[in-house]
């Protein structure tokens, strides 16, 4: 059960007084009338679904009742940061990756040197 | 003779005082202190259970969580009973009342066992797969005996009269367990003035140290436990919890502990000071840091035989005499990998008992403790292991050889040494359950010959759990972890004052898991792997050659690991067997993971208090006392409870529902009724953009609304789809009042907040709920006039207080907002009332409303009152598939609107224009005693075949008192171009209903009884 | 392929169990196939099954990047029933229905098809208003099932607090018969062990990294084991689907949400349907070992954990006792999570896409194991022919475009 | 001005005195009962009903500067921040960045909402009175904390809740406005539909404790 910083209350709270309201910085078409079939049921329907790093939009519903933005891993379920409606991530998919990638090429290369030493038979 | 097996001294028993309980009808002694499991020892019961697919006698393994054949159903009265309580964690009270699960007639002579014997060999693992196939028809026959044979206690048939409770907490510092590493953990962050909880399943602190042989500052271990656990409990900010069970780790550090408050005490909680006391509780914490100190399980060796009564863990051999000052037999032989398997050989001599022999799978063992055994003259048998138990119902020898552990053989003669108990050692794992509920997966350590705790954010593990076993290391690693742990948590580091533990030289274990036999696996007697599942070592290498490869296929084959002890005893000695059978290594076969819960929790302790009438809110209105007092019932509207009609008694017969809502329905058409309407959603709507917003949420216009004016309106979703509906007044320019369907008001705020807040931020305008600040009360009729003007000063004039206007005055001597909008048709005023006010004013109409027939009526008479008129229940009527075009409600549709509001993009899609769309129309049954079936299915050719091409269904359906005649709103394909056309009905009893398509709007087509 | 009998295993019992076969072999992939599955759950696997027995397509390889119906084939709690509302799901479930009534005979595997009955309880006016519409569609189309009222219900299910003191209390409910529980793991083996004896290869531990695309026309994957070509390529992968897509450049209407269950101890059989309820969201059957396996619902965010959060299972079981109050003392034993792909109308998408010989089967929900034989056979017979067949045709991506969508929230309703 | 309506719903005129009011607790004590308070009750309820409450919207320095001008009390400075007027009879609880709880003695309201819009002129704001809408509930002794810990998922412990908090949050199966107006006392602000439940739950939580209502 996550525990999600509030922006605006300024703490952490439990999950049970949020909902999360799908992914985040989703905005409605400026012109609906101008957009095809194509556009609009993308707009309705169609979401990112990343395994990773994802921006998502939740409610302080049992609070303060705000909208705000966070960005989770959909793997591991760590939020990696909250922020504000009208405000922008600082993390994203693309600069997690660098990131981690870094601290992971090491792992990966301890990783596979384990793959290759001979485990116990038993 | 009472408990022979009770030693004279030694145990944590209170020996001055005797519990009597009774195991299969049997009645026994035993101790404060004891376990169910150390009390059955005592007296000598060997087999507490049968095993479930081979009926085979099993008897106590273990001394803790790890258990998996001392499974018991307890209780003795029926709402008492608890199935399968693990003897080895069960407190011994007075009068406790156990059974064996399985066996009949019983677990000495259960006739099963017959079938086991001579049929086990038929039921390799996934026999069932392969068989009982013909005749397809017989499986359910086949079904009924597998179950019959499965199982393993069974559920109460009368209802739990307990109670359970849940505790919310937060802290620092958890730490689970409170063994020596998790008790200079709690020390070492208490210290540091962190808030610490620490937890342990056992009823006692303390974990090894309760059996331990070791000394710590040259007193016994447990010394230095009550002087830890004396300085913690002297700590403000430090919560120890014993008998308590963390079972679940959870994301961010979110962990479930399982209190057992009274389950120690008796079946059912007795009372404390006449009041009731929960049985258990649930603790859902919230901690900064998790200290890991779970410890870990010892391995059992895996031979043949191995699953005879008799056959024990090293370490629980140990704990029972150490612990509860019981010899769980006479004659002990002593399987070990391992240095540490010593320990029950040394306390089983000192207990005066015979070490018959010591078979050690090393070439040359070395350790202190080999050294002390030897020095009792105990023979150590090097090089070897017990590869087979004898015996039937008891162990009667072991059959001990020379091993090759690599070539996976026996290399020596086999001999034969007479005992009635086999203690086996294979090592540790540790308890990483905790650490993989979360989803990291284990990691096998070669050194340490056991998978270790993955990292997890803010979780650190400590002695046993993270792989450290020497008693001094452990309990300065416990101290290093809690010291951490409170400074992650902002607190002061704290530096160790470790007590005095001597260092004991170890021999290095080897790594033995599944001991060779002279025969083959698949040809040689059953060695277990899981007991509780009867799962053999066997299986799993038959699973291996059918193809099932993967760790994870091999446990779902053979059903090993999904016991009610989750494999704990079990797991890894199966993945290294079929790690032999695949030529691979153990980390190679896969990693084993553990879901929640740590140990098995009553569904009573997960539900808390939310059951029975707490099981969810029941919402009430300003008025629902009186509706109780005269006699509604009610209908659960989202958690209201709101009236549904109002049966009236004379002379002793109560009307029925049908009597009820015809007499309400003809109040309302011909006199006067009233109707409690204050579950419907109000929102208080305040700023310049106020009226932007409006036109932007709802399908029509509000560009020219006044105040003083009610304006009825359709939201949509962006897909075009009607989702709630209301009317909003006009109280100012700037100031708007919305109403939602009862079911919408909380949906409907938030999604004016979800469109201010994440659209349109830049309109200033503020939502309040105000739902539950007004009472509201809908008098309607013809006569609703005559009544009102006794009790308002506000001019009713039809002139000057028009439909759809709304007035403020005083309704009864309170100040009331009156709205004529009407849901009925007739004459209404909607009255709002502040709520404290609202039952005054209610009684009020009563009083004064007699002469007039005023009738009250429930949400039954509302519902057939507003489908007369057409009026749509959004969620009855509309199921998230149907547009306002589709309602025929282009009136309510502001196509010329200057913004795009809400929905209306989404009306001229191709499947949102099709013109054989289902369309809202009336139903008009041929035979006007019919009232149609709400959810019929509407056929243009009732003579087709099945399928039956469906054209729509009935959404509303009621007998009209006004009508005389049965009505329905319905959907029908292509229906507003159908006005005249008949439609069939083929119900379940073959009847086939005709009926005609029909204007929805039944009765005063032009609204002038409304609008007079 | 060695038969499965009675006899056989009696004589197998003779031979110490030392002469028997793999259930399927382990092959080494092939350069190029006719059909590429992607993804070897239950659905994968039938797909590839009657592609090889329906069509004569067997130049087949499932490629699957853990083990064989490792996924939520694994996970889910067996319901099977067909009683869905709209003409298009009902007809693709009742497809399913019937092909898992002669599977076990059909692929010589006991999946344990026990057809014990389906009850979906009402507790309020709206529900029973929708079981009542849901019944008479599922009747029409030929789909058995009746509407109880309470004392119906207390009947079936004696031990099931039907009291009118409930909190909400049981009004009546659906019935259909012939729906049930199958054991789920046999399901994904059956079809594994009968695609393989007609020749398709069964791909373990291979992964697939991307798709060969070249003017709009698939002709191969990438995989950690090399590239393996076919001009036909099924995705199957549910729980992951939306990755998939993205590799191949396509955005599909799915978010990954998680779903838990939980089973409880096993207990004597006490419970012989299977009993579901929207309204307090919880569902109950029993399994033939005995475990209580109890259905919770699906958490709001994404997730590909395979895990979700806990006061979704308390939740669960509140409803569980309150309908249940005699289990307060049965104890839980496991949960576990599953990653469901869901849509917004709470129906599959079974589709071709933009690119040329690339197929999706993916969007189930939570009503996926239900539909497995019948999901197989009509994605089989649509990859073996080049045309949606017309079961599967209004499961089309387009209709998020066109709006033509099939809302099945109220069947669906929770986790099942 | 704001242009909106305020409707003052005060009960004047001559009979105004012979008006049952009932606050949302009445039912339920009807029902349920008010068990009194025995030698060992270490946690007490009580019900102070017919309060003044109003939600003010809007920016907090316009608000601040109203309040102080009308009542002489400042906005918390903070998210979370509960400030009451040296009596303890008015408070006002920071709800969200641009929600405030005005609390106020039964009748003030009107008074305190007609000068507050006056104050506020033509500066976006919006009132709601909701007094009809809720009540609020006193938890204290010594017990209280322990029942609370029953009841609300959010840390009450005194470091993370000192006096002078109030937080919005899940209560039982509904949500609840909890307070800290000093050291001994619980606030809790029920929504009037949810006050029956809430009162069961507290009588059933307290009840180990010898829960006593005052009345």
């Amino acid at each position: 059960m996550f525990y999600i910083f509030c922006p605006y209350c300024g703490e952490h709270r439990e999950e049970e007084e949020f909902h999360p309201k799908g992914q985040a910085h989703i905005s409605r078409p400026e012109d609906p009338e101008a957009t095809s079939d194509e556009e609009w049921g993308d707009y309705l329907f169609f979401r990112d679904n990343p395994r990773g790093v994802h921006h998502e939009l939740w409610v302080h519903a049992v609070g303060c009742r705000k909208f705000f933005n966070i960005t989770r891993h959909t793997v591991s379920y760590e939020i990696l940061e909250v922020y504000k409606m009208g405000e922008q991530p600082s993390i994203t998919a693309e600069n997690y990756a660098a990131q981690q990638g870094a601290a992971s090429a090491d792992k990966e290369r301890n990783a596979s040197q384990a793959k290759h030493q001979e485990g116990v038979r038993a | 003779m009472s408990q022979p097996n009770r030693l004279k001294t030694g145990g944590r028993v209170d020996r001055s005082r005797q519990l009597t309980f009774t195991f299969n009808g049997q009645r026994y002694q035993g101790h404060p202190g004891d376990t169910l499991a150390s009390a059955l020892l005592a007296n000598g019961v060997d087999i507490v259970n049968r095993s479930f697919k081979y009926s085979r006698p099993r008897g106590i393994v273990a001394a803790g969580a790890e258990e998996p054949n001392g499974i018991v159903q307890l209780g003795s009265t029926e709402a008492g009973q608890v199935p399968n309580v693990r003897a080895t964690q069960q407190a011994l009270y007075q009068d406790l009342s156990a059974r064996s699960t399985n066996g009949w007639p019983n677990v000495q002579r259960d006739l099963m066992g017959l079938v086991g014997k001579l049929g086990g060999q038929f039921m390799p693992p996934g026999f069932y797969y392969k068989t009982f196939m013909a005749p397809a028809s017989m499986w359910l026959t086949y079904e009924k005996y597998i179950r019959k044979a499965a199982g393993l206690g069974r559920s109460p048939t009368e209802n739990d009269p307990d109670i359970y409770d849940h505790r919310h907490q937060h802290c620092d510092v958890l730490v689970v367990g409170a063994g020596p590493a998790g008790l200079s953990a709690a020390l070492a962050a208490g210290r540091a003035g962190a808030r610490v909880i620490l937890v342990d399943e056992q009823e006692e602190m303390g974990g090894s140290l309760l059996s331990s042989r070791e000394s710590i500052d040259d007193a016994p271990a447990t010394t230095w436990v009550e002087k830890v656990l004396k300085e913690l409990s002297e700590l403000e900010h430090v919560t120890l919890m014993p008998r308590t069970t963390a079972n679940g780790y959870h994301d961010h550090n979110f962990v479930t502990l399982h209190e057992r408050c009274t389950e120690h005490l008796a079946d059912l909680a007795p009372r404390a000071g006449g009041r009731r006391q929960v049985r258990s509780r649930m603790h859902r914490v919230r901690a900064g840091q998790v200290v890991l100190a779970s410890g870990a399980h010892e391995r059992p060796l895996v031979y043949a035989g191995n699953d005879v009564p008799g056959n024990m863990l090293a370490g629980a051999v140990s704990t029972y005499i150490r612990r509860y000052g019981v010899a769980p037999g006479n004659r002990l032989v002593l399987s070990t990998s391992n240095d540490d398997g010593y320990r029950s050989a040394l306390d089983w001599a000192e207990a005066g008992r015979e070490v018959v022999a010591i078979a050690d799978a090393r070439q040359n063992p070395d350790g202190e403790l080999v050294e002390q055994a030897r020095a009792k003259g105990i023979q150590i048998i090097a090089g070897s292991a017990v590869i087979e138990a004898r015996g039937d119902k008891r162990v009667a020898a072991a059959k001990v050889a020379k091993i090759d552990i690599e070539g996976f053989k026996v290399t020596g003669p086999v001999e034969e040494l007479a005992c009635d108990t086999i203690a086996s050692s294979g090592g540790f794992s540790p308890v990483v359950h905790l650490a993989s509920h979360t989803g990291s997966r284990p990691t096998w350590n070669e050194e340490l010959l056991g998978f270790m705790p993955s990292p997890v954010k803010g979780m650190t593990p400590t002695g046993g759990a993270h792989g450290v076993y020497a008693l001094g290391q452990v309990i300065a690693d416990g101290f290093k972890a809690g010291s951490a742990a409170g400074e992650a948590c902002g607190f002061e580091r704290q530096d160790a004052s470790l007590p005095k533990v001597d260092e004991r030289r170890e021999g290095a274990a080897v790594a033995l898991y599944q001991v060779p036999h002279q025969k083959a696996t698949l040809r040689g007697p059953k060695q277990f792997v899981d007991m509780q599942n009867d799962v053999t070592a066997a299986a799993i290498e038959l699973a291996t050659r059918e193809g099932f490869e993967s760790i994870e296929h091999v446990k779902r084959y053979t059903a090993m690991g999904f016991g009610t002890d989750q494999g704990k005893l079990g797991n890894i000695n199966g993945m290294a067997i079929a790690a032999r059978c695949l030529g691979r290594t153990i980390p190679e076969v896969g990693t084993t993971v553990f879901r929640p819960n740590y140990t098995p929790v009553s569904f009573g302790a997960i539900v808390g208090r939310h059951c029975g009438e707490l099981f969810d809110p029941e919402r009430y209105t300003a008025m629902h006392q009186w509706h109780v007092e005269n006699g509604a019932e009610f209908e659960d509207v989202g958690q209201w409870k709101r009236p549904w009609y109002f049966p009236r008694t004379v002379n002793g017969k109560t009307e029925t529902m049908h009597e009820a809502v015809a007499r309400e329905c003809s109040a309302v058409r011909e006199k006067v009724g009233i109707l409690d309407a204050s579950t419907l959603g109000k929102i208080d709507i305040q700023g310049p953009d106020a009226r932007e917003f409006l036109g932007r949420v709802y399908t029509n216009k509000w560009a020219k609304l006044a105040p003083g004016r009610v304006r009825y309106g359709l939201m949509c979703k962006d897909d075009g789809m009607v989702f709630d509906d209301g009317t909003t007044s006009c109280l100012a320019e700037n100031h708007f009042l919305m109403t939602t369907s009862t079911g919408g008001a909380a949906t409907v705020l938030e999604w004016l907040e979800i469109w201010h807040q994440t659209e349109w931020p830049e309109l200033d305008v503020y939502f309040n709920s105000v739902t539950d600040h007004w009472a509201t009360m809908t008098v309607t009729g013809p006569e609703a006039r005559k009544l009102m003007a006794e009790l308002t000063d506000i001019d009713l004039d039809k002139d000057s207080f028009k439909f759809m206007d709304w007035r403020e005055g005083k309704v009864a001597g309170v100040p009331a907002r009156v709205f004529r909008i009407s849901f009925t048709g007739e004459l209404a005023y909607e009255i709002n009332v502040q709520a404290n006010y609202a039952m005054h004013v209610w009684k009020k109409l009563f009083a004064h409303g007699d002469k007039y027939g005023l009738t009250p009526y429930g949400t039954e008479t509302m519902h057939v009152l507003r489908a007369e008129k057409g009026f749509i229940i959004a969620g009855q009527d509309t199921d998230g598939s149907v547009t306002p075009e589709d309602l025929g409600m282009h009136w309510a549709i502001g196509y010329d609107k200057p913004n795009s509001w809400i929905g209306k993009r989404a009306l001229t899609r191709p499947d949102t224009k099709r013109t054989d769309r289902k369309q809202m129309v009336g139903l008009k049954p041929k035979d006007p005693s019919v009232v149609l079936e709400e959810g019929a299915q509407i056929v243009f050719d009732p003579n087709h075949a099945i399928p039956m091409p469906m054209k729509g269904h009935v959404t509303s359906s009621y007998y009209s008192p006004t009508l005389q005649s049965g009505f329905a709103l319905a959907v029908v394909m292509g229906g507003h171009q159908k006005m005249g056309e008949t439609v069939y009905l083929p119900m379940v009893d073959g009847q086939v209903h005709e009926a005609e398509i029909v204007s929805p709007i039944f009765l005063d087509p032009k609204g002038e009884r409304q609008n007079v | 392929m060695q038969r499965y009998s009675g006899f056989g295993l009696v004589k197998h019992a003779l031979s110490h169990h030392e002469n028997w076969e793999r259930q399927w072999r382990n092959p080494t992939p092939k350069k190029s196939y006719d059909v590429i599955i992607v993804g070897g759950g239950g659905h994968g696997l039938a797909t590839a099954y009657y592609l090889a027995k329906e069509f004569g397509v067997t130049n087949v390889a499932v490629i699957e990047k853990g083990w064989l119906g490792g996924g939520n084939t694994a996970r889910n709690t067996t319901i099977v029933r067909s009683n869905y509302l709209w003409d298009e799901s009902a007809a693709l479930y009742e497809h399913a229905m019937k092909l898992w009534e002669g599977l076990s005979q059909d692929i010589n595997y006991n999946v344990m098809f026990s057809q014990r009955g389906v009850l979906n309880v009402g507790h309020t006016l709206q529900d029973m208003r929708d079981i009542q519409r849901r019944v008479n569609a599922n009747r029409l189309n030929g789909i058995d099932g009746e509407v109880l009222d309470a004392k119906g219900v207390q009947a079936l299910v004696p031990i099931m607090d039907c009291s009118k003191n409930a909190r909400y209390p049981v009004m009546g409910a659906s019935w259909q018969p012939r729906a049930g529980v199958a054991r789920h793991d046999a399901v994904a083996w059956g079809y594994a062990r009968a695609a393989d004896a007609l020749g398709v290869d069964l791909l373990q531990n291979t992964e697939v990294t991307g798709f060969k695309i070249r003017d709009g026309q698939i002709y191969g994957v990438h995989t950690n084991r090399g590239d393996i070509e076919a001009k036909t390529v099924g995705c199957v992968t549910a729980g992951n689907s939306g990755v998939m897509a993205k590799m191949a450049g396509i955005k599909l209407p799915l978010e990954s949400h998680p779903l838990q269950a939980l089973v409880s101890e096993p207990i004597k059989p006490i419970l012989d349907t299977v009993v579901m309820s929207n309204h307090v969201h919880g569902y109950i059957s029993q399994s033939d070992k005995g475990d209580l396996v109890i259905g919770a619902g699906i958490d709001g965010y994404n997730g590909y954990g395979q895990r979700g959060s806990y006061p979704t299972v308390e939740h669960t079981l509140q409803a569980i006792v309150e309908m249940f109050p005699i289990f307060s003392r049965v104890r839980m034993n496991r949960q576990w999570g599953g990653i469901v792909d869901t849509c917004p109308d709470a129906c599959p998408i079974l589709s071709k896409t933009k690119v040329k010989g690339l197929y999706f089967n993916c969007g189930w929900g939570t009503g996926g194991f239900k539909a497995t034989p019948g999901s197989g056979h009509v994605f089989a017979a649509s990859l073996a022919k080049g045309e949606m067949h017309p079961i599967a045709a209004p499961f089309s991506i387009d209709r998020f475009n066109t709006g033509a969508l099939i809302d099945e929230h109220g069947a669906a309703g929770v986790a099942h | 001005m704001s242009n909106a309506q305020q409707f003052d719903t005060r009960l004047v005129g001559e009979h105004a005195g012979e008006i049952a009011v009932e606050s949302p607790l009445a039912y339920s004590m009807h029902r349920s009962g008010a068990p009194k308070a025995k030698a060992d009750t270490t946690v007490t309820l009580r019900e102070r009903a017919f309060l003044g409450h109003l939600t003010l919207r809007g920016g907090a320095i316009v608000l601040d500067e109203a309040l102080r001008d009308v009542l002489g009390m400042s906005l918390p400075g903070e998210p979370l921040g509960l400030v009451q007027d040296e009596a303890g009879e008015r408070s006002i609880q920071w709800m969200s960045p641009d929600e405030w709880l005005l609390i106020v003695p039964g009748g003030e309201e009107f008074d305190v909402e007609r000068r507050l819009r006056e104050a506020l002129g033509d500066a976006h704001f919006a009132i709601s009175n909701v007094s009809g809408g809720q009540t609020l509930l006193e938890l204290e002794g010594e017990a209280a904390r322990e029942v609370l810990m029953k009841s609300v998922a959010y840390d009450v412990h005194p470091r993370h809740f000192p006096v002078g908090k109030g937080v919005t949050t899940v209560f039982a199966k509904a949500s609840v406005i909890l307070r800290r107006p000093s050291e001994e006392r619980w606030e809790l602000v029920v929504r009037r539909s949810f006050a029956d439940y809430t009162y069961r739950w507290l009588l059933d939580a307290g009840e180990e404790f010898g829960v006593g209502v005052e009345r």
